[in-house]
């Protein structure tokens, strides 16, 4: 066996006069980075099979832990980066692709961070959130393009819509790819906040179908779990076409994470590899987009809205477009930044476009062609904060999934290491060892805990617009400004300069 | 309205502490010849060995009786009872009066026609005045003769060692603990034994009992003689009905009472080691000499007794004995009969014994030497009667513990009584 | 005939097996809360000559853990099974302690224990160990409050849920 | 050079003010002048005006088209429009006399007009919708001039000044009108620009608005994707195009618009009865873009009377007040007391309640 040229990516630093030798690190780690020497009766680490996850930091009752990049340098090189170097290391070792996990970690321009909100100064007032009542709730769905009233009462009744609290909802995560654990708590905290869940396209474990009315069940190119009731268990039906981490590319739960309960949810065989194909092998024109999404309708008697989902890519705007045309309810666009179980590296940093700009094309695309009424715009792909969202909502999304950021409230540390099912986190696994650290009871809490302090930050920032309903900031670009980007970002994105 | 109960030790207080769940006010007169406030007779060995203090035996705070609103005659024998007019006849002939009677009179030792009894340096070991009298003789570097290698008589010979006492201790079977332990466990306990110096014969008995006014030695069966400074008989004991000795009070070797403590006589009770209470492994009524039996007896005695219903019908033998740092604990049947299977598990590098005794789907009793961790949990099974079957390979295994149960049955457990 | 009711509602530390992380922090707390160091766990460790016992089992059989304590039982065995009378009830709270000044380690009360939750404590002289709910400590037990997944909690006792020998007072 | 309407927003403050004659009995620009120079301090001279209905009883089937030219070239280019698509029956120059406090005077024309029959039916549109159609034109792609107002039997008479200098300029004593619309502005940067000043109109909506709407770019956006062109960026200009959506296109009642626009909160719909609740979540989920938020307050005047409305949490002023068959609104009390001293009755509308006061006889807008 030859040596291996990668050396370790961190270093674990024990504390000596802290650590107790208590193992709680020991026990905690599925990667075996630590170990208890039975000899010298301590504790010792291993340097090389740290993924940096933070569990044995966060865990250690005395903080004797921390963790470090490995300082070792390579020769100073702004082209042959470290990273760069590690890769081919890993690949010449491995003859594999690379995979990683999470989303897109690379230095793109981060539209957000470039965007400004605007507040109230004399001219109008600001508004207290806590003194006037501020709303956020949000519908998703099909808007006719004028109501008709008659005798005081509706004519006509609306097609379907998602009613939500807040303009949030909890993206496609599948189960299998996410544990159960980690489905059911986004499926509780959607369920108290009101807002919606997204099953990916893990099919619908029996013990969520109570949490249907807060369920968007996914239909996607593998159809796991996809049969009738399953159709009918959620408030929505999403097709998915693309992910943002991943556009054009499928997916690939290996058979080791089919157990049991996922067999029996996606109805595939224990042990089975689950691959979702690249497309859908029935979908391969929009016309054929448009007859999924009308049998989907059929199947569910018109009764529940009909989401599609697809990767922000350069045609993304004509894309929507005909995605609208064809009859859906609902259009998630998915950001480059928008994470995954596990990708191919090279198409997670390099394939796709920043989600703001997608979300502004789009939102100017579908309103010159007067059909923006027609379906709701949900934005995807690495919304991290509040101030997101409000900056989202004024481009012209109707409302943002979010997943990293749920990922994170639940405990995830971004570690990129789903891949490997041995999330130390209990979220991106199937181990049972490892699944029961998530507490449904502690991370619904945290999640809901994230949405109403999101909430109010929201409430707050509409505030000092003078606004006090979500809606009236929807595609209300002025209250936004650009710094720091060239005209045609501007323009894109639909914005003004700071100062202008 | 009052509550006599002639007696003052576990019983008694059970039946006390089991009165004053129902009924705070009624007067409770305790009865007992022996002077002192209540305590543990099992700690006379302690208390002989150093271990414990006098202030440390009582088995209730000193204020027991004052909260419990009991009235105390110690030092005051209770002669016989006038069931007719329910009334208590002392020994200076006065009488009192009671409305309901606990009978928890105890055992007294149980010693064999021997010749040269009489002597002085002989004892029992039953009472703290035993042992009050044993320690101003059991001085470092004396030898002693202990007959009757069970319990409390090995529990004498820990004492004595802890003394520095060179003890013999003589007994009539072939091995030690003959009706709680098998071969191999009595060698392991043999070895602790020899380990601290005492010298077990076995198979044989005292034929005589040798010296002047004082016991200086034994002959025995097989007519060696030893020598000796002192004499403790721990042989067995009885149950202590003399008080009822010829009276309509029905007993057999003990008084008889059903699974409420009450007797054939109404109003009359009586519970601990004078009773014979009912043992549900055997499926009938014995004595049942142990501390939480007697407890338990006298608990219910005394939760009848103020006018509740309570039922003590699971009693059965169970006993926990570290003998010179090595424990051992058994529960239920320890001998292998017809329709029982063992099983068990030796680690002799851990010196760690133990053996299951299993009837059906059920365990029936149990023995466990030096790893007696979590015994509870097999003395629950017994208790309980728990269908074993799912578990039953695990019995004994290092890692025996709730984990080890079907889910079901662990949960059931573990979250009894949670209010959701 | 109805008992005479406590006065305090009964408490017991419950465990959530399906969410018990097997870290043994309960342990590590436990060990410190009874140490003479309760609020530093390093001094604990490091200082205390004779590392007290934890008064909570933690049982594994991957991949299932939790931890398990004194139930404090309405009906207590330990407590009529004792002999010197060192494990008491508390009347009014139902906790179960033992003194142990007055206890001499005969271990009647790990015979009698349904749960097994009776350690032997051999630092110093022999003595039982188990579970006082972290009285002395303001009555928050350490484990339930360091448990890093709520996998063990605090849950109100129904009336007579320990059967006495022959079931419930009639 | 500061930019103008149209090519900036420009948010400002205003006074409105609005008298009816319910009867439609005609009366004098006098009382509206007093009413909106009363309110002097809330406007600074950069705009103003008024709209006044029944003002020409002999030429009402007609569509009166009063237009601002900055020069005689957008002048020429516009009357060759008209010319090309209706018949101008008659055309002249507004009467104005001169005042000094109004400077920088456009050319102000106005032109009597009915669309063209050839050209209506190779449109396929209606009368009004055709006329629409061609005032955004007019405004969209003819340099230089600007429609201020397009209604029949009514017009807007505006102007860069104080509303009472304007109302002196414009002459408009001599005018008999049953509604009067007033409006001073108080606009943040802006140079003023005729065109740029309110009343807004279309048709026969006119609109005075007092406020800052926060929704302005929602709100523009949507109603865009109708063929609304909003060229002035200014908040009058689509609270306009929203009631002409609303009430000529999609025909709904005004109660329904009232509730798009000033809709009432999720927690008072929570509590309506069943019927109502399904009407108003319709209402706010289809027309939720035209939700008008932030502050404001308006009269919208019509040939049938007027509508005044304040933003659901009354965050600017607004008084209305009833005498005989006389209804005033205004954004002060004083507005309204100095020509009315004494009405039967007066009060502030709530947030989001609309006060209606329509000619007798009519019954909905």
């Amino acid at each position: 066996m030859s040596i291996n040229y990668l050396t370790p990516e961190f270093v674990i630093e024990r504390d000596r006069d802290r650590c107790i030798d208590c193992q709680v690190c020991v026990r905690q780690c599925a990667n075996l980075a630590h170990s208890f020497d039975e000899e010298d009766q301590k504790v010792v680490s291993d340097d090389s099979k740290c993924v940096n996850c933070h569990r044995c930091v966060v865990l250690c009752p005395t903080r004797a832990l921390t963790i470090k990049r490995n300082p070792l340098e390579f020769k100073e090189n702004a082209n042959w980066t470290p990273k760069a170097i590690r890769e081919i290391y890993k690949q010449a070792e491995t003859g594999g692709i690379l995979l990683t996990g999470m989303g897109n970690d690379m230095p793109y321009p981060i539209y957000w961070d470039h965007i400004l909100l605007n507040a109230s100064q004399v001219t109008n007032p600001s508004i207290d959130p806590l003194r006037e009542p501020m709303e956020l709730k949000t519908f998703l769905g099909r808007k006719p393009e004028m109501l008709r009233v008659e005798d005081g009462k509706l004519a006509e009744k609306l097609p379907p819509q998602l009613e939500l609290e807040m303009p949030v909802m909890f993206s496609a995560m599948s189960f299998g790819s996410i544990s159960l654990n980690a489905c059911e708590s986004m499926a509780r905290a959607a369920s108290e906040v009101g807002i919606m869940y997204n099953t990916g396209e893990g099919g619908l474990h029996r013990n969520l179908r109570k949490y249907g009315k807060n369920t968007i069940v996914q239909v996607a190119s593998g159809r796991f779990g996809v049969d009738p009731d399953y159709l009918q268990a959620g408030a929505a039906i999403e097709i998915k076409i693309g992910q943002g981490a991943k556009p054009g590319i499928g997916g690939h739960l290996p058979g080791e994470k089919v157990g049991e309960e996922v067999s029996a949810t996606r109805m595939i065989p224990i042990g089975s590899d689950a691959i979702s194909p690249a497309p859908h092998h029935d979908i391969y024109s929009i016309e054929d987009l448009r007859q999924l999404i009308y049998s989907l309708k059929e199947a569910t008697n018109y009764e529940k809205p009909v989401s599609v989902k697809i990767a922000a890519v350069h045609n993304v705007a004509a894309i929507c477009s005909g995605i609208a045309r064809a009859g859906a309810d609902i259009i998630a666009i998915d950001g480059y930044r928008g994470g995954t179980g596990a990708a191919p590296t090279r198409i997670r940093d390099n394939v796709g476009i920043p989600v703001e700009l997608a979300l502004a094309a789009v939102d100017s695309r579908l309103r010159e062609e007067g059909i923006r009424n027609q379906v709701s715009l949900v934005c995807a792909g690495s919304i991290r904060n509040s101030a997101d969202i409000i900056k989202a909502v004024a481009l012209g999304a109707d409302a943002v999934y979010i997943a990293s950021a749920a990922l994170i409230a639940m405990g995830c540390h971004m570690c990129q290491k789903c891949y490997t099912g041995k999330c130390n986190w209990g979220i991106a696994t199937q181990d049972p060892n490892l699944t029961k650290r998530l507490n449904p009871e502690i991370a619904s809490r945290r999640l809901a805990n994230l949405l109403h302090a999101w909430a109010h930050e929201m409430k707050e920032m509409l505030g000092g617009m003078g606004i006090n309903a979500i809606e009236s900031l929807r595609g209300n670009r002025l209250m936004l400004r650009g710094v720091g980007l060239s005209d045609r970002e501007l323009k894109i994105l639909g914005i003004k300069a700071a100062g202008e | 309205m009052s509550f006599v109960i002639i007696g003052n030790s576990t019983a008694a207080i059970g039946a006390v502490e089991g009165i004053r769940r129902y009924d705070k006010h009624t007067p409770i007169t305790i009865i007992s010849d022996e002077p002192y406030h209540t305590y543990s007779r099992p700690l006379i060995s302690y208390y002989l060995g150093g271990k414990t203090t006098e202030e440390n035996m009582l088995y209730r705070s000193k204020d027991f009786y004052e909260k419990n609103n009991v009235k105390t005659m110690l030092g005051v024998k209770a002669e016989s009872v006038d069931f007719k007019k329910k009334e208590v006849i002392l020994q200076d002939g006065s009488r009192i009066p009671y409305s309901k009677l606990l009978i928890a009179t105890g055992a007294k030792p149980f010693v064999p026609p021997m010749e040269g009894l009489g002597k002085e340096n002989i004892f029992n070991f039953i009472k703290f005045d035993d042992v009050k009298k044993i320690e101003k003789v059991a001085v470092k570097g004396s030898k002693a003769i202990v007959v009757g290698a069970s319990f409390s008589g090995l529990k004498a010979v820990e004492a004595l060692v802890h003394r520095g006492v060179k003890v013999t201790v003589i007994d009539i079977m072939s091995r030690i603990m003959p009706r709680v332990l098998d071969d191999t466990a009595a060698s392991i306990v043999m070895e602790t034994l020899r380990d601290s110096g005492v010298e077990v014969l076995l198979n044989t008995t005292v034929e005589k009992i040798l010296g002047g006014d004082r016991a200086t030695g034994v002959l025995l069966k097989d007519g060696s003689e030893l020598s000796c400074d002192f004499i403790i008989l721990a042989i067995g004991v009885r149950c202590n009905t003399d008080i009822v000795k010829g009276t309509e009070l029905k007993t057999n070797r003990g008084i008889v009472v059903d699974s409420r403590m009450q007797t054939n006589i109404p109003d009359v009770y009586a519970a601990g080691d004078v009773a014979e209470g009912y043992n549900f492994i055997e499926d009938k009524y014995m004595e049942i000499a142990i501390i939480p039996n007697a407890y338990k007896q006298g608990e219910t005695a005394g939760a009848n007794m103020a006018g509740a219903c309570k039922v003590f019908d699971k009693g059965f033998i169970m006993n926990s004995m570290p003998l010179l740092g090595l424990p051992i604990i058994s529960a239920g049947v320890s001998e292998q009969r017809e329709g029982i299977s063992v099983k068990t598990v030796y680690k002799p590098e851990k010196n760690s014994y133990k053996k299951f005794y299993i009837k059906g789907n059920n365990l029936v009793g149990y023995l466990l030497i030096n790893d007696v961790d979590r015994a509870g949990i097999y003395t629950s099974f017994i208790k309980d009667k728990t269908d074993i079957s799912a578990f039953e390979d695990s019995l004994g295994s290092d890692d025996f513990g709730f984990v080890s149960l079907p889910k079901a049955l662990r949960k059931d457990k573990m979250l009894k009584g949670e209010v959701v | 005939m109805d008992r005479i009711p406590d006065s305090a509602k009964r408490k017991r530390v419950y465990a959530r097996e399906e969410v018990c992380v097997g870290c043994r922090l309960c342990e590590v707390y436990c060990i410190a809360a009874h140490s003479s160091y309760k609020n530093d766990l390093i001094k604990a460790f490091k200082r205390s000559y004779i590392r007290p016992v934890p008064r909570i089992v933690v049982e594994e059989r991957k991949p299932i853990s939790f931890g398990l304590q004194c139930r404090h039982c309405e009906e207590p065995e330990c407590v009529k099974g004792c002999i010197t009378g060192a494990m008491q009830q508390d009347p009014e709270t139902g906790i179960v302690t033992n003194d142990e000044a007055r206890c001499i380690g005969c271990w009647t009360c790990i015979l009698a224990c349904p749960y097994g939750v009776i350690m032997r404590d051999y630092r110093e002289k022999k003595v039982a160990a188990k579970c006082d709910f972290c009285i002395e400590n303001g009555g928050e037990p350490a484990c339930v409050k360091n448990c890093p997944n709520e996998a063990l909690y605090i849950g109100d006792v129904r009336e007579s849920c320990d059967d006495a020998e022959g079931g419930p007072d009639k | 050079m500061l930019v103008r309407e149209g090519q900036v927003r420009i948010p400002s403050g205003c006074a409105i003010s609005g008298i009816i004659n319910k009867k439609g009995e005609l009366f004098s620009g006098s009382d509206i002048i007093k009413s909106i120079s009363l309110m002097h301090d809330r406007s600074n001279g950069l705009g103003g005006g008024f709209a006044a209905y029944g003002i020409y009883p002999e030429y009402k089937d007609l569509y009166a088209f009063h237009m601002f030219y900055d020069d005689t070239n957008a002048k020429d280019n516009t009357e060759h429009f008209l010319n090309k698509h209706f018949n101008v029956e008659l055309s002249g120059k507004i009467p104005t006399r001169k005042v000094a406090a109004i400077t920088n005077v456009p050319i102000i024309w106005r032109y009597f007009v009915s669309p063209r029959k050839d050209k209506l039916e190779e449109s396929g549109l209606s009368d009004d919708e055709f006329v629409v159609r061609c005032v955004m034109k007019i405004n969209n792609s003819i340099d230089g001039a600007f429609v201020v107002s397009s209604g029949k039997d009514m017009g807007a008479f505006k102007a860069v000044g104080y509303p009472e200098d304007i109302g002196e300029f414009y002459m408009l004593e001599n005018y008999k009108a049953y509604i009067w619309t007033a409006h001073g502005r108080f606009p943040t940067n802006t140079p003023g620009w005729w065109g740029g000043a309110h009343p807004f109109t279309l048709l026969d909506w006119s609109i005075v608005h007092n406020g800052e709407i926060s929704s302005y770019d929602a709100n523009r956006r949507y109603i865009e994707m109708f063929g609304y062109k909003c060229t002035l960026q200014t908040d009058t200009e689509a609270i306009t195009y929203i009631f002409d959506l609303l009430l000529r296109k999609h025909k709904l009642p005004l109660d329904v618009a009232v509730t798009a626009m000033a809709a009432p909160f999720w927690s008072e719909i929570d509590r309506m009865d069943e019927d109502k609740k399904e009407l108003v979540k319709a209402i706010r989920a289809t027309y939720s873009s035209i939700l008008v938020n932030g502050p404001f307050s308006i009269i919208l005047g019509f040939k049938n009377g007027i509508v005044a409305l304040n933003d659901r949490i009354k965050l600017r002023s607004l008084v209305a007040a009833e005498k005989d068959d006389f209804v005033y609104v205004a954004s002060e009390e004083s507005a309204i007391r100095v020509v009315c001293p004494e009405p039967d009755r007066i009060w502030a509308p709530r947030g989001g309640e609309p006060v209606v006061a329509l000619l007798e006889g009519v019954e909905t807008i």
